[in-house]
């Protein structure tokens, strides 16, 4: 009874919040230089010198980290990886952000952006590490100016914003200057921390981009739990510019991307991107999506594919014969089957490096620690030997 | 009596206490639709309305913040952190605002806000994932920090953190999620033994074993083993870690003169420390050896691919109990 | 040398972030009802009827606010109070938002709000008690619909949303619903839990005003130090409503305060108020402003006074004899005198006392330390028994 | 040598920690032209500028995750949080980043940021600004915990502390900032006391008494104290609490056997339950008694005109003393 009561109150409380779901991006405010069915389209802010072989190698770059991404997927079905966090359908936003960075640029990840990870030249390997458990990603930043993965929801769009702030430190802003761009999804905008870093980049008018994968989903939270306008708009609040882009054009996001970029370079401080897109595949391959949302609306997503676009642009305007498909599906099966092998021959690290790095030198007690547990590791050896 | 996993044993619990109280809720990450990523909230939502079951925004401040806010309207909170690694977020809400709320408005307020945390490694999780904070928030006064071993006490302790007007940080061995055990859903709590409790699981002579949570089985596991070697350890389910029940404790190393705490958390500063501490002060003319820790290392959660070399397993307790026989 | 260039850099990055400092509130967007000279205008959204009873009533309020807060100053002074946190200049932002709400509403405040204290009927001896160190603050928050003071700052934002969420949940949105209403300041903007908070209400649609004061600094740091753009803009990203009103005109903010409240009761959800204003005194008593801003700036400010253009107005309008204005600083005087002797006369509690209510059932740890420190204090009695 | 207060050495040393390095950096709320509510940055901002000394935005976590980036960029941060008790909104980007990220980049990465945090009570202050929290980050693998107990460590060990390429918790005595003595601010850190090492403060040979930051000068004078009744006490400033400096401390009590642990904190968890536990295990049979604790009741901190009652002083900590001759 009571408790019918509180339901009711409930629906009540629902109904009065329920303004109409904000999932479709109203065409008007989306970004797009490359229609779903792959037409190349013009916008007033954002033109595109690109050439056949630029295309190309977009192409290149879409279909083989669909590769990883889907050779991963099948090593954690193998019990080769803990877990996966695929990326199927953000290809375009995380190849056009990817594509975006100058070499001396820096990029700070989620434990998603495996396309962007390929772009800057991170050896898919590294990541595998992380996944099947023998690291905790564990590749040097400053090798690829690629950011650990940061698991922990928001963390890295503070430590972007101060990597940010190191640059204007160095003078590196303006003529040749360096720009950030710190990644995170449509959930993450929740976190006290994205905010933070919103305005300590607006108040210190940093180098940075804040680029956001709005998949549509946070695991199984729709958009509208986080929000109830569109993402992009939070920045104009802050004091910088928010634009939307259609997360599933690769030539839109490169665009975009480039032209932010370029400002917080030249010291016109942050920009918020929000490439609007959509999490094809479950959350992490623990997860199962069926409980939560309807196959219809991946099956509308579908025809928005990130790849097939620009397959059919390069076809209908003859920039490509057909065997660069295939050359490129080859050099992609390639890519699979050497990190499929890698993958299965990752040893697991030696037990006795748990005690490594944990400070710059180590301490009285942990070198004790690690002589004990190598001396409880002996004592086994000593009994099998004794048998 | 029917046979539960501790996960179902949880869900079970919680719709008792959704179902006795109309002020109870539940409120986290995907607590709805999809049930919490172990299921624990499985169903609820679709039968207590998204009013009670509610979805949050991601961020843990605003969980632990807005819960406060309902108790305050009398509300009864029972709130998910999907993960032990991802309770910092709302720490200062925890330990500035929900420990102290009671004694800064000199109880006139009341916080009946739960907790729950899945919490330790063994399932080869990514990084953050398989932590163990207990000890942070057992040493934050105002705070009720229990932990739950087996099913049947995932069940009772639940609904009794539900039921409890303090804070209560509820910790669920992650790791036994899938563990099955028969449960008494008929009985209430009436003649249950009190969440503050610490209870004797195997009943020994020569050593006392405190662990809670996980270590709960592995240490019931010991037991078993070092009966075969004519060693009696008596296992000791902490169940509560703050308060903790000394007497209980007390009375059992007063017997066997010996003790070994187990857990996952770091040994460093860990629930063992404080327990070490107050059993050699109260036990001191008892003891025929110096209370031994079993727990991680003093360096961050490894890569899950070393977790068992990190974590406590059968073999680490055992050569503790050993070492306390060699004083 | 380097520490030169670092300089350099830092002067480039800080011109890089030198947009407009935004102080002077743009008049078009500032919501005035009384002009610092007392005269009263209108405004096209906020129109308010108010018989002079009821003006009078709000010129009470403020002098009695302020001199409670002079009395309280010149308490710690003679170190009967540990600290005290002025709320000169503010009186009319507190005094008109408190007079807003109505006996159901919910106010939670941070640790300035003595004028809305005051309004919600709360005994300023309370208030004492906490600046005095003999309690935490300790009041029934349900007494007076008023709750304790939070210190930590921003948290009270996330508690009032929950609060508001939980109205929600009684079904008491609508038809003589009920409101809450968030005090905070504007360096608290800054803290995560005050944009989580924001991202609560407006996702849930929960019946609650975030009342801002902008007083302009917080602590040493300008509002530049925490936004370049007008704090209420900050709602549009987060998808309701934001307004700046006079925080120095008491009928606008009790207009704007009054609306905001209305909108939520009747389930439109939260609305944002920025009450600019100015802190004329230090940040507390331990606080010595001169070393980071200008008296020019105070005496500015002084013109804006928000009591003075009360007494102003009703004296031109001719709507209260000076007997009045008599009566009123007799009866401040004599809340002045009360507290001041009561502060005096106030005891400390009793030590044993700070075992009390840290749950709602003592464990016997807790137990066991009372008797053990009773024990402890006894000892000393004995020996001076012993003597 | 020149008199300093301790807040003043700080300042000198932060100074020397500015001119010695162009890559170390200030940032906190209010540390710029106000100088910190301390003045413990007084005059920094204005000789080293805005780009060196930063005044923040009001938020912890963007404070430390802000300083987190700016050391990924090369960069030196020393923050500072104003108070104690505002630590708690920074925590997780101390304990999931700072504390863990040299760990996850198997050493690529390293973190040269100080964390400086004035603590503890006895100042008269409104709730929050009296708050003990050591004891959470000495639980947490990964972070260097210290504390001065006076101008002359205060002077070094921030000095150490900016200059070490670990994170470093550096907890302020706030009540003993106007306490003034000789500093020799010539003398460079080469002959320095490391950070990580206790120092044997009042030799003596019947109780190890083992403080530090606001308790140090407190247990000096409890060794005065119990001179007049002819018990001698050696009292140890532990200056590092993460690592302990066991060597020191394990010496000490072979030699008395017996042992007090004194800290403002809630004795429930507490520094002194790790020490206890340590000590008990490696000095068991030299222990007359058993280390007995002396600290906070197992309460929130109460109001200001109690702290008096609720923190250790002299005779608490003399009392402590007679009591481990009981044993
Ligand atoms: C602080 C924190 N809370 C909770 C989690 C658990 N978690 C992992 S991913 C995720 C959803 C993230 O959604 P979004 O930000 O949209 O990124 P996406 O996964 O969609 O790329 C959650 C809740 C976490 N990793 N960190
Ligand atoms: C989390 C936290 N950090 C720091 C402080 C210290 N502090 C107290 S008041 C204050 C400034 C607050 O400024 P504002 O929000 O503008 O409120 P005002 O004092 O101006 O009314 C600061 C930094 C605090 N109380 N809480
Ligand atoms: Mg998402
Ligand atoms: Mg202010």
């Amino acid at each position: 009874m009571a408790v019918k009561d509180a339901g009711r109150a409930a629906r009540s409380a629902n109904r009065a919040s329920a303004r109409e779901p904000e999932r479709q991006a109203d065409p008007a405010e989306l970004i797009q230089l490359l229609t779903p069915e792959g037409e190349r389209v013009e916008h007033p802010d954002y033109s595109l010198e690109i050439s056949a072989d630029e295309v190309k190698a977009l192409y290149r770059d879409l279909v083989i980290v669909r590769r990883i991404d889907f050779e991963a997927i099948a090593l954690q079905r193998q019990g080769e990886l803990g877990i996966w966090a695929s990326l199927l359908g953000q290809e375009a936003a995380q190849v056009g952000a990817g594509r975006a960075l100058g070499a001396r640029d820096m990029a700070f990840p989620t434990y998603r952006e495996h396309g962007v990870a390929w772009c800057r030249g991170l050896d898919p390997m590294k990541l595998l590490e992380l996944f099947r458990g023998v690291s905790h990603g564990g590749w040097d930043p400053t090798a690829h100016n690629f950011h650990l993965y940061t698991i922990v929801i928001g963390s890295q769009t503070l430590h972007a914003t101060g990597y940010a702030m190191g640059i204007q430190r160095d003078g590196a802003v303006g003529e040749g200057g360096e720009a950030v761009i710190a990644f995170f999804g449509d959930g993450a905008t929740s976190q006290g921390d994205v905010n933070e870093a919103f305005i300590w980049a607006s108040v210190s008018n940093a180098p940075i981009v804040f680029f956001c994968q709005n998949n549509q989903w946070a695991i199984s939270e729709p958009l509208e739990r986080q929000s109830r306008t569109p993402l992009y708009m939070r920045a104009q609040g802050f004091g910088f510019p928010g634009v939307r882009v259609d997360g599933n054009d690769v030539l839109a996001c490169l665009a975009v991307t480039r032209k932010a970029l370029q400002a917080a370079r030249d010291g016109q401080g942050p920009t918020l991107i929000e490439a609007f897109t959509y999490r094809m595949g479950a959350h992490t391959t623990t997860d199962d999506p069926t409980r939560y949302r309807l196959s219809a609306e991946l099956e509308a997503w579908k025809l928005k594919d990130p790849i097939e676009r620009v397959k059919q642009y390069l076809i209908r305007t003859e920039q490509a014969e057909m065997s660069f498909f295939d050359e490129v599906d080859a050099e992609a099966a390639a890519v699979g089957s050497r990190i499929r092998a890698g993958c299965q021959r990752m040893p697991d690290p030696t037990p006795d490096s748990m005690f490594d790095n944990v400070l710059t030198s180590e301490t009285p007690q942990l070198a004790a620690e690690r002589a004990e547990f190598a001396a409880y590791l002996d004592s086994f050896l000593a009994e099998e030997g004794a048998r | 009596m029917t046979t539960l996993t501790l996960s179902k044993a949880l869900n079970e619990g919680l719709r008792k206490a959704l179902e006795n109280d109309p002020k109870a809720l539940i409120m986290g990450e995907d607590v709805g639709k999809l049930g919490g990523v172990f299921r624990v909230t499985d169903g609820l939502q679709k039968d207590f309305g998204e009013a009670r079951v509610i979805d949050t925004p991601l961020a843990e401040s605003g969980i632990i913040g807005t819960a406060i806010g309902l108790a305050l309207r009398g509300y009864r909170p029972i709130c998910e952190i999907q993960f032990d690694g991802f309770v910092f977020p709302a720490f200062d809400q925890i330990v500035t605002q929900l420990a102290k709320m009671r004694y800064r408005s000199l109880g006139t307020v009341r916080l009946p806000v739960t907790i729950r945390i899945p919490f330790g490694g063994g399932i080869g999780a990514v990084e953050h994932h398989s932590e163990s904070p207990e000890a942070l928030f057992a040493h934050t006064p105002g705070l009720r920090v229990v932990s739950c071993g087996d099913p049947a006490d995932a069940y009772t302790m639940i609904q009794q953190a539900a039921a409890c007007d303090d804070p209560v940080m509820f910790f669920e061995p992650k790791r036994r999620y899938w563990d099955k055990a028969e449960v008494d859903t008929d009985s209430g709590l009436a003649g249950a033994l009190p969440m503050d409790s610490a209870r004797v699981l195997v009943p020994g002579t020569d050593v006392t074993v405190l662990c809670y949570g996980p270590m709960v089985r592995t240490c019931a596991e010991a037991a078993v083993a070092a009966s075969g070697d004519g060693k009696s350890l008596e296992v000791i389910d902490l169940r509560s870690l703050a308060p903790l029940d000394t007497e209980t404790i007390f009375a059992s190393v007063r017997k066997t003169g010996r003790c070994v705490v187990v857990h996952e958390a770091v040994v460093t500063g860990g629930i063992g420390a404080e327990i070490a501490a107050q059993v050699t002060q109260e036990c001191f003319y008892s003891l025929e050896a110096p209370v031994l820790r079993v727990g991680a290392y003093t360096t961050p959660y490894p890569p899950s691919r070393l977790e068992d070399h990190y974590l406590p397993d059968l073999d680490r307790i055992l050569d503790a109990v050993d070492r306390t026989f060699a004083y």
